[in-house]
């Protein structure tokens, strides 16, 4: 791989999670997944109303309680300590299923170990002889959210590529992503393939397709 | 802000199409939403699909709606309710089609409409008239038939608790149909005795939360008139 | 046909449905159908707690309330005022249907138009060409409840036999009927047919037999 | 007088008979019947298949009762929990079998088994590993796949509330599987923070109706012991 390695930060992941609340309008619904998505919902102000569910039966969750407030059967499905917003409310399991399934939340952001420029996504298991993958309610939300943002590092720690044009982990759902956020760059997944929508500053789009296995486009 | 609390009936029913498949909740008197059916007869549109328990009563309300013209379609359990007049008139004179569906498979149907369940097995209806042309099959030594989800492009609903997110109690039988109603719409409206300020209501307690509405209009119009 | 008139007078209404209440043990979950079925809670007394179910909702039923007592939000299936017991509690039509249909009544009694001695029901259609005929719950409690009892007359107001070999009415479920109280007899419903545990004083089993047209049979 | 109040832990766990199907609530820990699975350890009960969105952690409740060799299968979600140490053993070593299943599918399964489906379509896993044998259908444009009902001969619950009809209420996230283990068991066992007096609960806030409960044991434990 010769790539002219410019001089680039990458975002971090605060930055990244930054990005994608920025897209993310008053008055929807999101369920955030386990990791690196959940930091998302810091970066959405207060005063802007948006809605998170947790696929334990809680609708309308805070951030995080302090230390001396913790609510002990207040959990998300991270199973970290959580708050309710005014106006949140519990439901059990199958209803709180049934908001994914049914189609009513307005976008999901998961984390993943492959997207394919298909919109294919992996983010269960790395292997197709993983003795006992877990995928809890990754493939409910990948199959039932309206919309499916990926928040991931660009590449795998050791460089290689997870935008890739097939994946070759097992899948969670096929064709579901609409929007990938990366540490380089934000892309959208549209009939074309990728769709480039920026890039991190001081990288170059040749550079950006060196560390992407699947075609970039421009938009237009 | 999120305020899905609307202030006029016109901007309730707006956009509401031709064509469109309408869900009721209620059963019998109670927990009807009377006040956003005459919106939708007001509103004008026509052409439409109705599921609800009944087919109307008297000239009010769906029996109305049905005598306008406006209602191409009924899918309902119980066509006969004490006064029917509207509807066996239309239907004997081949102006309104009419589905039967057992009263537990039409809940069933709208609750898989909401939760993203296709088409499901059912014992209900087995060996009737209810399974012609229906696919069916043996599952563990039983026999099923397959009824398929049941969507709403706009469903109406009667609560007696609101607050500005659109999480909705009920009070008593008054429950019935609109929990299901509200989930499987792609619009749902709803017409509410009550305006809670947001919070107000026990988040325990929420029987319908928010995701499921869309409009809420305040119609305190007090208790069900009779049957 | 030529029946031997002894002097027998048949069961009321009341009669039959204190014969089925008495019947009903402590603790049953139990779904009456509209028209006579409904008064046998009457004879269920209040410290037999016997949990009436009403498929809008209503589980705990009690009895209609006086009329300066009436709830206008607490109607049952057949939109008549009831009341609640204390230990009552409410619920959404899907969630009610759910303990229909998922087994969980231990008896629903229904009236008939006709019951077959194969244990077939007819209950709410008088014709194939009806033109439109209102079924409600009735489908839903006959193959849904853990047991189905009919209570109803004998015979059809013009003497027609309505225990029968085939239903000729349209069915409301097939093979569901284990009990049936009438204004004349008590009768199972077995593998071997319809097989009588009671008469009404002053009737013989000849004289049950030429008003019913399945064979009836002795228990043992 | 119907009473489903039972005062001793054997009581609780009578007739509970090898090979059951045993659903358990419960999310992380909160709102998990432990004390009624220390009370299935103690009763003796094997070749058990357990359901539960986890397998177990260090080698206490669940964890505990496999390392007693006495579960056969396991159906959940996320078998890897913080310390999944005991159930990861046995896998490897054959000893162990294992069902995933996506989570909501998990709590469909059960609702369906409690609400008389015995199979429903659903889209989550289509083009995935969990499709593999199963049936699929394009409905509507889009292909689903066929999921069965998850029936218990015997459900743990654990509820905040209860009284002496068997009904319930939670607290907040310990409501989670909770319900449609109840309604999806023949056998629904229920540890009870709060035991009530009959009437002291709303009618209309109760969440599970005494219909899908059996017995209830009141376990005063206090606050989730963290995870």
């Amino acid at each position: 791989m010769s790539v002219t390695a410019a001089a680039f930060k990458p975002f971090t992941r605060q930055q990244m999670a930054q990005r994608a609340a920025a897209d993310i309008p008053e008055g929807w619904y999101v369920n955030l997944g386990i990791g690196i998505p959940t930091l998302v919902a810091d970066y959405v102000p207060m005063d802007r109303e948006v809605i998170f569910h947790s696929e334990n039966g809680v609708l309308g969750m805070g951030p995080a309680p302090e230390q001396d407030k913790i609510e002990p059967w207040l959990i998300n499905a991270g199973k970290q300590y959580v708050t309710l917003r005014t106006g949140g409310s519990y439901c059990h399991h199958a209803d709180s299923f049934a908001m994914i399934r049914g189609g009513h939340l307005d976008l999901c952001v998961l984390g993943a170990f492959q997207v394919a420029d298909n919109g294919d996504i992996a983010n269960w298991a790395t292997s197709d002889n993983d003795s006992a993958p877990a995928v809890g309610g990754a493939m409910d939300l990948a199959a039932g959210a309206r919309r499916l943002w990926v928040l991931m590092e660009h590449t795998a720690k050791d460089g290689t590529p997870k935008l890739v044009r097939r994946c070759t982990y097992p899948l969670t759902a096929p064709g579901a992503v609409k929007r990938i956020y990366t540490n380089l760059a934000t892309i959208d997944v549209t009939e074309r393939g990728f769709v480039v929508l920026d890039i991190v500053p001081g990288l170059s789009l040749a550079d950006l397709q060196a560390r992407t296995e699947a075609k970039l486009h421009l938009p237009g | 802000m999120i305020n899905k609390i609307v202030q006029t009936m016109a901007e309730t029913m707006s956009g509401i199409r031709d064509g469109s498949v309408v869900l009721l909740g209620g059963f019998g008197a109670v927990g009807q939403p009377n006040a956003l059916i005459e919106g939708l007869i007001e509103q004008g549109a026509k052409d439409l699909t109705v599921a609800a328990n009944n087919a109307g009563v008297g000239h009010v309300g769906l029996a109305r709606l049905m005598e306008l013209g406006r209602v191409r379609k009924i899918i309902c359990s119980f066509p006969r309710s004490s006064d029917p007049v509207v509807f066996e008139t239309l239907y004997r004179a081949g102006k309104i089609e009419l589905e039967i569906v057992p009263q537990g498979t039409l809940a069933e149907r709208m609750r898989a409409a909401g939760a993203g369940v296709p088409a499901f097995f059912t014992a209900t209806g087995v060996g009737t008239k209810m399974a012609l042309g229906k696919e069916s099959r043996d599952i563990g030594g039983r026999t099923y038939i397959l009824e398929h989800a049941l969507k709403g492009d706009v469903g109406l609903v009667e609560a007696w608790e609101a607050d500005r997110w659109g999480n909705l109690t009920y009070k008593q039988a008054g429950r019935n149909f609109n929990p299901v109603v509200a989930m499987a719409s792609d619009l749902t409206l709803v017409q509410a005795q009550h305006i809670r300020e947001l919070g107000e209501i026990d988040p325990d307690h929420i029987v319908t939360p928010g995701i499921f509405v869309n409009r809420v209009l305040h119609v305190p119009y007090g208790d069900p008139a009779g049957f």
